[in-house]
């Protein structure tokens, strides 16, 4: 039997003996990990099956075709970018404590990376954790948590060396955020709501055994992390037609009062980025899958980001007077997820983040500048400097 | 609205003394209405202190700036008033700027003069237009509000600043068109995108109205006030979005990642000269609408209309880099971005649409160029 | 051409043998079209090299791919043959590219075949369309040459490669539509933007034709011509973006001022980013219009004007873009980038603007939107 | 008397005693420069009356509205730019004896600055000047130079010390056009005709008097030349609706066929653009005019050169497949005036220089951003290093 034959049998078993209609979400899940469904390119009895990546896709067309939930809307972070970080850099051990109530959704993860005075340097952030004993001791401020305040564990990258260069000093753990000196608080944005978190981590304790990778490895962990959440923006379904451009499109169907020959014009080029950059993504999704990796996935995030502020300047310019309204400014957390992006006018708010957070633009135009068209570099300030002596603020 | 302030003036020159009166309003704002002010206010059910409100009125004297002295007014000249809804527009002052000042008293002026005029510059009562625009232009086949023995009926959707105490009605008495004074009418206060800028929808039911002019007179007041309209709001957009710029060169400049100030980065650098070259583009086109409807020296229409195309694009562009180049930082609830980039918005959207204004002088300018057949395409 | 090379082939995975097609074609224009043999055959009366063309037809065979082996043709897809149209794009290779191999071989394809088709596929004869279209679309009302007793009166301007041996002539037979091969007529050359790319201005003058469709046989014909050459236009946008990428980023890589290479300064690399995306997009939709042709899998008329309108916009961008980030020498006749440019400029012309193209898209998406009526605007 | 009056005189007399439109051009400017007309601000006897810059509009429209000839169109370099630099930094010897033939036009004009090697960065310059007894001996090439070809005189950048700092090693001469040494070659541009020169400096000898400034102060100097030049684009006229912007309306106005309401909107568009611009310019006036020079100059050079571009853009939009014909390559130098912007399709090809020529739009908002916003510099690889030192290519 042929790996292809393998996944789908394997999924054919699970849905005939846990009908994702009537078993429980965990239930379901877990019996997915079981079965090396999870993320079939992982180890047998790591939620995979050891085989190519690119049959994730059979298997999740017979999951889903039955009814099943798509575990990364549930647990995103731990689905499409943990598990991968875990499986890689962590124990055998830890992999298997982590990876089941992982990929069941029992314990949802959250990612502590960006700092207030690291955004687009990353590298160059500030928490420190020392070791006591069998122990860290970390401490510091992270921001932009999503999910942080619902998130059992988190994946947390500190200083644990600033008399080294600062790549070279960091080192990569998974945080406990039950621990004590763990402090979670909301973040409101423009919209008024709250999708974010600001973390706290005052005296927190993490023992060795949860750190992934070698002391002062940490960046290179993180970046199987951050690919990992790149190629999840551009491994997105693709549907012609569908994402931010859709609500262009609805809302020029329900106004046909508003229409005018230039919006016309404006939101037909729209459309066309739109496709254009779909039909990127498809064609480089194809030629991944063929061995021969292109440019075309590293630029879904830019395109996507500046095309949905786009999408929502328009938007607003079609609804005219009617997009100087705002429904409810009231501190929310999002918890429905049909509630999550709101009317049109905090879509278009909440737009405004989408060329910030994951990457700025501006960092992603150099990251295609010198890693896919090997341009030389910026000059640099900091090369090479001890990250202590780095200015910073 | 012949008469200037001091110096009868190059256009583009400030006299000492609008140099002056901006110094005052821009300290005044400063002290009174900071930004925890400002978000105190927005946060209230009225949007505004009508103490301050008054102050700006009585102590200050800059709501009625450019309203003849025998009219209770200053007696100065519109730049006057554009000065003054510049430094408003940077501090984000709540209350009712546009409604009252760059609208109504406008309007009153317009038709000579009124009994309520005085009250709305002395910031003792304020006043709305409740009057439909058609791209920032009147047009009176949208005027649904009605007219029957001496009471109005019929609804006003988002009227601006539209909880005023008095307000300036069009509406139709028969198969003519009225404009009336009104203080009454049920007012449902609406929830706008930019806090410190209010609408309400105005319902009218048998409401009793004072008519103060009809006809071609109404038509010309509402068209003169939804000009000069255009003209504040456009000196309103280079207020906010000239401080949106400094606060952003500041932040730039000082803001360090990789271990020097983003500013050095051309990726910030340029953006922040493309905000710059917005600015001044923004800058020049208000003040010549102010300029021009002042003095008579441009085609009214068009000036407001460059005006209101260039301010409307520059100031939502410059918000919106303002977000971006804050990073993070900038898309929180506690830093100011926001607040301008929703006032950016609004500003954009109301009396008329960049998109309807360039629509009026393609009208203007190429609907009436003619060819003059000199230049040569070259036809192989 | 439902039959394809090699692999039924996933859309955008060229199979090995197309992979070796291009090798091949590259090659041979390296060797045997290199820039000196363009600029030469650019200043020649001709504008391309007959012989040269008659080896791209015979020993290379890369004139008639997607022409079924029964008709004279490779038996290929269309993907074989926008390989080809993006490699002699790459090239600029001189000669009747677009009216040949673009037009006039599928217009014959279309036609189930006719005794030319071998010749122009073997490169020893050279063919034209001579269609008025509107915005790259076929509208018969703009044809305004006559039939009368088997010959053709009346004028065809601006004919793509129109000096060529076999013209593919739309012309109005009393009221009925007739599609004629003609080998006549009177052919004005005229002086192009891109020399590269020539057309000619015929005129016929009961010049002898032979009737090979009518009615709605040769519109089909007609449009299914313009589709592929569409697609094929895409495609060679595709080739000349991408070689001024190369170009670009391999100058910005060298280039030193200030001590250091432009390419590592934010301004120049940014820049070389956005024209990435450009070239990304234009691929992705060029290609995707050469299978949906091919195996019948999008909405043709969809498919190829999303690829007009992304590619005639990206060419022109990235050629502009070009000129600037070499400087002054990007401005010199001797430079590379003014024939691109010329050749983008051109190309976005021909077959339908982005805007016409955007228009088709409009109609075939944005009039068929239904209003599902989930999407929420906040009232306020 | 006071200034103004003295002025309107002086202009008065000259056109009594010599009508442009019977005198020949030469002896009509011989006589606007007895008269200290040619440039008012500048001292008397050296074609100046010593009084206000701002009060040349009074004699130029006295002179112009009897038919004179504007001197800037027919020598731009020796007037708006040579002849300041040389009133500056030139002795007074030098003063007398250049600037009455460079006002007369007897004597044309011509700038060598920029090189192959330095552009953008034009203090990095490499043609060399090496003192031999009382004369300067020089030699590379230079590219970029309008009217050489027709010139008597250029200024001349050239490095007289690789071991200094780029800009500290440079020093400022007059060359004379036709020394031995001097030879000038038609530089053909992507519209076919050739606008500016290649000038190639072999062993060409310079006297030490026609040096201007101190030897090695050669870039002080070069700026007087370059802001002399901003600002005679600055300064141009200001007539609503003139320049391109015209060409696009006109052409509107003559194809009533090619009008579509997306194409309406976008020349509204630009033609808003290009008053707002006009009106930054006339700000700029006003405001320098009353001595307190604002930012807004400086935007002139990048907005309109950018405007140009899509401003011709615009029109081969408009003339749809006609913008693929061009008239005539074949290589001409540019003679006849009227000629000169040649048709459309000419106009646009040209129009590609603008972002180029007098400063690239990157340089430009580099300086936008730091010596009008006072942002900080770019990182230098080459600060303080020996101009020997500083890889070049």
């Amino acid at each position: 039997m042929d790996d292809s034959a393998r996944v789908e049998k394997a999924a054919q078993q699970v849905v005939e003996t846990h009908d994702p209609r009537s078993v429980s979400t965990r239930e379901f899940l877990g019996a997915c990990f079981d079965a090396g469904l999870a993320w079939v390119h992982f180890p047998e009895g790591l939620g995979g099956l050891g085989v190519s990546r690119g049959l994730q896709a059979k298997a999740d067309a017979i999951l889903q075709g039955a009814g099943a939930p798509n575990p990364f809307f549930l647990n995103p972070i731990g689905h499409g970018m943990a598990a991968p970080t875990v499986l890689e850099h962590g124990s055998p051990e830890l992999a298997r404590e982590l990876l089941r109530p992982l990929a069941t959704t029992e314990h949802i993860w959250c990612q502590l990376f960006s700092e207030p005075g690291a955004g687009s340097d990353l590298a160059g952030l500030a928490t420190s954790a020392v070791l006591d004993g069998d122990d860290w001791v970390v401490n510091g401020q992270k921001v932009w948590t999503s999910l942080a305040h619902r998130a059992r564990y988190g994946l947390l990258l500190a200083r644990s060396d600033p008399d080294q260069p600062k790549h070279r000093g960091l080192t990569y753990f998974v945080l406990d955020m039950r621990a004590p000196g763990v402090e979670t608080r909301p973040l409101r944005q423009i919209t008024g709501q709250a999708e974010f978190n600001e973390v706290y981590l005052n005296d927190a304790r993490i023992p060795d055994t949860h750190r992934l990778g070698a002391v002062g490895n940490g960046w290179r962990v993180a970046m199987t992390t951050l690919m990992n959440e790149r190629s999840a923006i551009g491994g997105s379904s693709s549907v012609r037609g569908a994402g931010a451009i859709a609500d262009a499109v609805q809302l020029w169907a329900q106004r046909p009062d508003r229409r005018t020959p230039v919006l016309r014009d404006k939101l037909a080029a729209l459309w066309t980025r739109a496709e254009a950059q779909r039909l990127t993504d498809e064609r480089a999704r194809r030629s991944a899958s063929t061995g021969s990796p292109g440019p075309e996935g590293s630029i879904a995030k830019l395109v996507s980001a500046e095309l949905n502020q786009d999408v929502y300047e328009f938007c607003m310019e079609l609804l005219g007077p009617e997009a100087t309204l705002y429904g409810d400014y009231s501190l929310r957390d999002i918890q429905r997820h049909e509630d999550y992006r709101g009317p049109v006018q905090q879509r278009f708010l909440r737009s405004r983040a989408n060329t910030i957070e994951g990457g700025t633009s501006e960092v992603l135009r150099n990251i295609l500048g010198e890693r896919i068209l090997g341009l030389p570099g910026d000059l640099r300030a900091d090369a090479g400097k001890a990250w202590k002596e780095i200015p910073r603020g | 609205m012949a008469e200037t302030t001091g110096t009868a003036g190059t256009e583009f020159v400030f006299s000492p003394e609008q140099q002056d009166l901006r110094r005052a309003v821009r300290q005044f704002c400063d002290e009174r209405v900071d930004e925890p002010t400002v978000r105190r206010l927005m946060e209230s059910d009225a949007g505004y202190d009508p103490a301050l409100w008054a102050r700006l009125g009585g102590e200050l004297g800059v709501l009625g700036l450019a309203v003849p002295e025998e009219l209770g007014g200053a007696g100065g000249g519109l730049v006057d008033q554009a000065v003054v809804a510049e430094e408003f527009g940077a501090a984000l002052v709540p209350g009712p700027v546009l409604g009252t000042v760059a609208l109504a008293v406008p309007a009153l002026v317009a038709l000579g003069g009124d009994e309520v005029l005085p009250s709305l510059v002395e910031g003792t009562r304020t006043g709305a237009l409740a009057v439909p625009d058609h791209g920032g232009r009147f047009d009176p086949a949208l005027v649904s509000v009605t007219e029957s023995g001496g009471a109005l009926t019929g609804e006003a959707t988002q009227v601006v600043d539209g909880a005023a105490d008095v307000l300036l009605v069009a509406a139709r008495a028969g198969r003519d068109l009225g404009f009336y004074v009104v203080q009454g009418g049920e007012r449902r206060s609406l929830s706008t995108l930019d806090r410190t800028r209010r609408q309400a929808t105005v319902r009218f039911s048998a409401t009793p109205a004072r008519l103060v002019a009809s006809g071609a007179d109404a038509e010309r007041a509402i068209t003169a006030a939804l000009r000069v309209g255009g003209a504040l709001l456009a000196a309103e957009q280079v207020g906010g979005a000239k401080r949106l710029l400094d606060l952003t060169v500041a932040y730039a400049g000082t803001r360090l990642q990789f271990g020097r100030p983003i500013g050095s980065f051309q990726a910030v650098k340029h953006r922040c000269a493309d905000m710059l070259v917005l600015v001044e583009h923004a800058r020049s086109t208000a003040y010549h609408a102010a300029w021009a409807l002042q003095d008579g020296t441009d085609d009214p229409d068009l000036a407001v209309s460059i005006a209101q195309a260039t301010c409307s694009e520059a100031y939502q562009r410059v918000a919106a880099d303002t977000v971006q180049l804050h990073g993070g930082i900038g898309f929180t609830w506690e830093h100011s971005a926001h607040l301008y980039l929703k006032r950016a918005v609004t500003d954009a959207a109301l009396l008329g649409s960049a998109a309807a204004h360039r629509e009026r002088i393609a009208e203007l300018v190429l609907d009436t160029a003619v060819a003059s057949g000199t230049l040569v395409v070259a036809t192989g």
